[in-house]
């Protein structure tokens, strides 16, 4: 940061102009409106003084006009209109990550920030991306509540226990950018706080590649999958096979048919009784407290791994 | 009203001050105008109290690193100050103290319709805040005032529960005032007094009123329920039961965010009978006034998703709470415009009272047209969570609401104490504090934009130089605050007296004499027009 | 107590006047009920919307009989509650009394129901979340979720009937000491107000708790 | 007012039916409706409730202001559930798009939605 006194931050990511744009609008609606209230106040208070102490009130004041409180309604809300879908609009967008984005993940707990990326490389309180590239980060938290924010990019998500929330963004200048903990989560929150890098893309898999045991996220999903005991249910049909699952409608016992998602699969490992799927009985026990949320997270990405095959046996 | 009784000095006179001597008098006391001085002293003592954890914050903030506390302490000074000032000053501050002291004279009553219940509120609302009090002094509270699950309920060590106890408590005292006000607002009227011939400031109780009933009662059960969570290691909103956070998120808000209104609203009814009296004119769209009092109120419960737009809640209910939520600003333009209109070919003076009126109509509109900021989703997304909030709000509960709460107390102190204040000084003092604000807050907005997270005791370096200013502004608000509290003290004892209506106001308030004889008024009056009736001379209020 | 004098308050200006107010208040009382139990309402209607089929199994795990023979004593002690209150409005104070402690008693036959029957029965069956939970059928831990509101649920409800049976001992040694008369009734409506409101949030609180999803 | 007394008869006509309504809705209880039990178990106890009111609680005889007082508390809460499971039951389904877990990606079977390795 070259200035001491920015009045902006930097726009480091393909959202950040859209909503600065906005936030522009927003002003120059407020500027307008202070200024007109401020002028009119100063305006009145120094024409309408009280010129004596024994100044009569004056006579026939006006006290109603329909056409004002028709303007000074209507006026606001067609702002406020304009407002809302324009917000609403970047907001849906950025709700949806493309499809090409490439995926990080991210635990939170008190008080820092463990990152992994699908190759296996891990950082803590640091997360280095290439630039233009959408990166769509899933995100888990061990513990409390806390947010991933990242002001540069104009993005932040909060990162619940139990549950998955995503965010993503697409860098578009290379640098060092702030990483925050935006939600207050205990003692150390205002020291849960790191550096996005954005590297060029060369730079990046050069990164990637170094100190890297070659292990993926996958590869340790796999040796969890054969370590917990899954195969023996999973890969001998007793369960069911994870073969061209992810992403694929699951029918249930209930009748219900859910994806099978990241959330899905979590519960699935966590919580199995809770929605068994059709033509099984509940016997898979909790893994619930034996399973940390990163390993849970490698145990998904083994089964994504094997999406893409449509062959019905258990473990490729 | 000239009646002789009236022109004889203070101490000659018995009123509802003298009426009894003693502690003892005062504790059993069923005299809401009594009651109401008992919330204003409480209420001052509470407000001191977060002022010196504000103080102390902002003192902090001067380095990146901290300058006086750990993180840890600091947690508990901002967990405290956020407690104590919302839901033991401004929440009862001027529905207990004002609201108190003048709904039943504004109606003509003698005194609410349950004073007993009124009194059993102040030592409920007494209980809840001592038990606050021990929350701080047995060692503190670090989860916010937000109390967000889980961590009040599995993580944090502190004393959660004594304060969740305090503000449970607390919350029934509102509960009280609500029904109070609500059925002697309805029942209690002088004959005559009909609901268009109300001054606002009794719509905007009623409004508030209203907040009370329907929410009060929601902030109530979720804390017990955290309590409940945190004492028997459950798990109501422990996600390993399959209990969810964001439903606590939910029910925090669902009164929390109308709470706000709490703060305001009232302000707002007071706002009105400033202006009006000291431009000595007419108050412009009555009827608007008093319908947006009333939309604030019920819309405002509809609003509360907005403080989760990014807290994993679904994004189509995000969608639709931020419509609900522009749908809010509405009245609220309504009013800032009717009441720049009002001062439209008035013949308008600059006591005090005024000077704060017009403070409040400037810092209220920074503060609601940055509300709009944050009800856009995409600008929330950028500046949730960080000190662009913490400016936002605190131009609406400071700038608005302790503005409007000190421009009330002010204008009513000749009626409460029967003695003038030096008005040199209450002006000095209202200029004090309206720059010291500016220069405490502005700067956040930029800090927030900047992306500077709330809640943190220590922060990177760039955001120095605005947070230094920032706590530059604090020491010059904070000077503001001291001197009401030197010379209306002053006042009580050495001020001249003020006479029944020393503002030439119009309201049934004026009429009787100042202080006010116990059961307010000789004889009930009786209403015969429209209020704030400067376009005829003052005191034309027939008493019969 | 009951001289004339005493029956308007001094803030009144007349008996309507204070009557209109009391019901009023005591109305505005009942719509802050609405809304403390509403909150309860509010999270079970969520949790029960999510984990649908794990509530129905927590749900059969309680005595629906006795829950339906409780909600039949509740409305048996609404029923003298009114007769009370007509008895009052009519300066009968001997049937006042006597419907008075037959409300009273009927609120105690439901709270040990409630007590002995039902919690302490659910304790040992270790279904009690934080004391004693030993359940380990399908759906464990919503089923404990579910437990929690049945135990807050029902404990917040029965909280109410032992604070309405407080009321009624003080109202029942007025009554005993001729304190009510056709003129003055005021606390004895207000409490049937009460108690009929308790009745209320029993009425809803029967089918979420027990009669979920079909049995059979 | 509620100064009404409201004939003996009355009140043991609604304490009957009270007490028939409860033992139908127990008896339902036995009978399969599927997601309907919920349902018709609710509409009973709305239907009784509005019995105690009305008759017992004297708000069939009472004033304007308290059957607003009880409707604005019964608004505000179906307005406190309904936008709250308005939030409950929408979330995690994001918008329909090129993501992930979505209905979208159940119509790219075929394609890997992103390759891992």
């Amino acid at each position: 940061m070259p200035h001491a006194f920015p009045l902006f931050p930097v726009q480091a990511s393909s959202a950040a102009p859209g909503v600065d744009q906005l936030f522009y609008f927003l002003i120059a609606v407020s500027v307008f409106f202070s200024a007109l209230i401020f002028l009119l106040i100063f305006y009145f208070a120094i024409k309408y003084r009280r010129r004596s102490k024994d100044e009569a009130p004056p006579k026939n004041q006006v006290t109603n006009s329909i056409q004002l409180e028709v303007l000074w309604t209507v006026i606001p809300m067609v702002l406020v209109a304009v407002m809302y879908f324009w917000g609403a609009d970047i907001f849906v967008r950025d709700a949806r990550p493309p499809r090409n984005a490439t995926e990080v993940f991210v635990v939170g707990k008190q008080w820092m920030w463990q990152i992994e990326h699908t190759n296996g490389k891990r950082e803590i309180n640091a997360l280095h991306i290439p630039v233009d590239q959408p990166i769509k980060l899933t995100m888990t938290s061990q513990d409390v509540i806390h947010d991933f924010s990242v002001p540069a990019f104009r993005m932040k998500n909060d990162v619940l226990p139990d549950r998955y929330t995503t965010e993503w963004f697409k860098a578009t200048r290379t640098g060092k950018f702030h990483l925050f903990c935006d939600q207050y989560c205990g003692m150390g929150h205002s020291l849960m706080r790191g550096w996005v890098y954005v590297m060029k893309p060369e730079d990046y898999e050069r990164w990637l590649r170094s100190d890297v045991t070659g292990i993926t996220m996958a590869d340790q999903g796999e040796t969890l999958y054969h370590n917990l005991g899954c195969i023996t249910c999973h890969g001998t049909g007793k369960g069911p096979a994870f073969a061209g699952l992810y992403g694929k409608p699951v029918k249930l016992s209930d009748g219900q048919t859910v994806v099978a998602n990241d959330a899905y699969l979590r519960e699935s490992i966590l919580y199995p009784t809770a929605q068994i799927v059709n033509g099984y009985s509940p016997i898979m026990p909790t893994f619930k407290g034996q399973v940390s949320e990163d390993q849970v997270l490698q145990l998904i990405a083994y089964i994504k791994s094997l999406g893409s095959t449509e062959s019905n046996t258990g473990a490729p | 009203m000239s009646s002789p009784e009236v022109e004889l000095p203070i101490e000659s006179r018995v009123h509802y001050l003298n009426a009894g001597y003693g502690i003892k008098s005062w504790l059993l006391t069923t005299d809401h105008k009594r009651i109401g001085l008992m919330y204003l002293v409480s209420i001052t003592f509470f407000f001191c109290f977060g002022g010196i954890a504000a103080t102390l914050m902002r003192l902090n903030l001067l380095e990146p690193q901290g300058l006086l506390v750990e993180p840890e302490t600091y947690n508990k000074l901002f967990s405290m100050h956020g407690i104590i000032m919302v839901f033991f000053f401004l929440i009862p501050s001027i529905p207990a103290v004002l609201g108190n002291f003048l709904i039943p004279m504004m109606i003509g009553a003698r005194d609410v319709a349950f004073p007993r219940l009124n009194l059993l509120s102040w030592y409920v609302f007494m209980t809840g805040g001592l038990l606050a009090l021990y929350a701080v002094i047995a060692g503190g509270v670090d989860t916010g005032w937000t109390f967000y699950t889980p961590l009040s309920t599995a993580y944090s060590n502190t004393h959660v529960m004594a304060a969740a106890a305090g503000v449970f408590i607390a919350g029934f005292s509102s509960i009280l005032t609500g029904m109070n006000f609500v059925v002697t607002i309805h029942k209690m009227r002088a004959p005559g007094l009909s609901w268009f011939r109300l001054p606002l400031f009794i719509w905007a109780m009623y409004a508030t009123s209203i907040i009370f009933i329907l929410g009060t009662p929601v902030i109530a059960i979720s804390l017990a329920l955290v309590g409940l969570e945190r004492w028997f290691h459950v798990g109501i909103f422990d996600p390993a039961l399959g209990g969810d956070p964001l439903l606590f998120q939910h029910m925090f808000w669902f009164y929390s965010h109308p709470a706000v209104y709490v703060m305001i609203l009232p302000s707002m009814g007071v706002i009105s009978e400033l202006v009006t009296a000291f431009s000595k004119k007419k108050i412009f769209g009555y009827h608007f006034i008093a319908f947006s009092s009333i939309a604030i109120a019920a819309i405002g419960f509809l609003v509360w998703g907005h403080h989760m737009f990014i807290s994993g809640q679904s994004i189509y209910a995000g969608l639709v709470f931020s419509a609900l939520s522009f749908a809010v600003a509405i009245p609220s333009a309504i009013k800032v415009f009717n009441w720049t209109a009002t001062l439209y070919k008035g013949s308008i003076s600059y006591e005090a009272p005024m000077l704060y009126a017009l403070g409040f109509i400037g810092l209220f509109t920074i503060g609601g047209l940055t509300g709009l900021f944050l009800a856009t989703l995409a600008v929330d997304q950028h500046v949730h969570d960080t000190y662009f909030v913490v400016a936002h709000f605190h131009y609406i509960m400071v700038g608005g609401a302790v503005m409007g709460y000190l421009g009330g107390i002010h204008y009513w102190w000749p009626k409460i104490s029967g003695r003038l204040y030096p008005d040199g000084w209450a002006r000095v003092a209202a200029i004090i504090i309206f720059v010291g604000f500016n220069l405490t807050f502005f700067p956040q907005f930029i800090l927030g934009y900047l992306g500077m997270p709330r809640r943190y005791a220590v922060y990177p370096a760039e955001f120095h130089t605005l947070n230094v200013v920032s706590t530059a502004g604090a020491s010059i608000l904070g000077l503001g605050y001291v001197i009401p509290l030197v010379y209306l003290i002053w006042s009580m004892r050495y001020g001249p007296e003020a006479g029944p209506n020393p503002w030439h106001a119009t309201g049934l308030e004026w009429t009787t004499a100042s202080p006010p004889p116990t059961h307010n008024f000789e004889e009930t009056p009786v209403v015969t027009e429209e209020p704030y009736a400067y376009d005829r001379l003052a005191e034309e209020i027939q008493v019969v | 107590m009951s001289n004339s004098h005493a029956v308007v308050a001094e803030q009144f200006d007349d008996r309507a006047q204070q009557h209109e107010a009391s019901s009023l208040g005591m109305w505005i009382f009942l719509a802050t009920e609405i809304m403390f139990f509403g909150g309860l309402f509010t999270a079970y209607t969520v949790y029960r919307n999510i984990h649908t089929a794990a509530f129905e199994t927590a749900s059969h795990l309680l005595n629906a009989k006795l829950g339906a023979f409780n909600t039949a004593v509740l409305i048996c002690s609404s029923l003298t509650m009114a007769l009370a209150v007509q008895a009052a409005q009519m300066g009968k104070r001997k049937r006042l009394i006597t419907y008075l402690l037959s409300t009273m008693a009927l609120g105690l036959v439901f709270i040990y129901i409630k007590f002995i029957l039902e919690w302490h029965h659910d304790f040992l069956e270790g279904l009690a979340p934080g004391l004693h939970f030993t359940y380990a059928g399908p759906h464990a831990s919503r089923v404990e979720l579910f437990f929690c509101f049945y135990f807050i649920m029902t404990g917040v409800h029965a909280l109410h009937m032992i604070v309405g049976e407080g009321v009624m001992t003080v109202l029942l040694v007025m009554a005993w000491r001729g304190a009510f008369s056709q003129e003055r009734y005021n606390p004895i409506e207000m409490m049937g107000l009460y108690w009929h409101f308790v009745d209320i949030v029993w009425i809803f609180l029967f089918p979420l708790l027990y009669l979920l999803g079909a049995r059979f | 007012m509620s100064e009404h007394i409201a004939p003996k008869k009355l009140y043991f006509f609604v304490f009957a039916s009270l007490l028939v309504l409860t033992l139908l809705t127990w008896q339902i209880a036995y009978v399969d409706l599927g997601q309907w039990n919920i349902v018709v178990a609710l509409a009973i106890a709305v239907g009784k409730a509005s019995l105690v009111a009305m008759f017992f609680m004297h708000l069939r005889w009472s004033g304007s202001m308290m059957r607003i007082v009880v409707c604005a508390a019964v608004f505000w809460l179906a307005i406190m559930i309904t936008l709250t499971l308005g939030d409950v039951l929408t979330r995690g389904r994001v918008v329909p798009s090129q993501g992930w877990h979505t209905s979208a990606a159940i119509l790219h079977t075929a394609a890997p939605a992103n390759q891992q390795r």
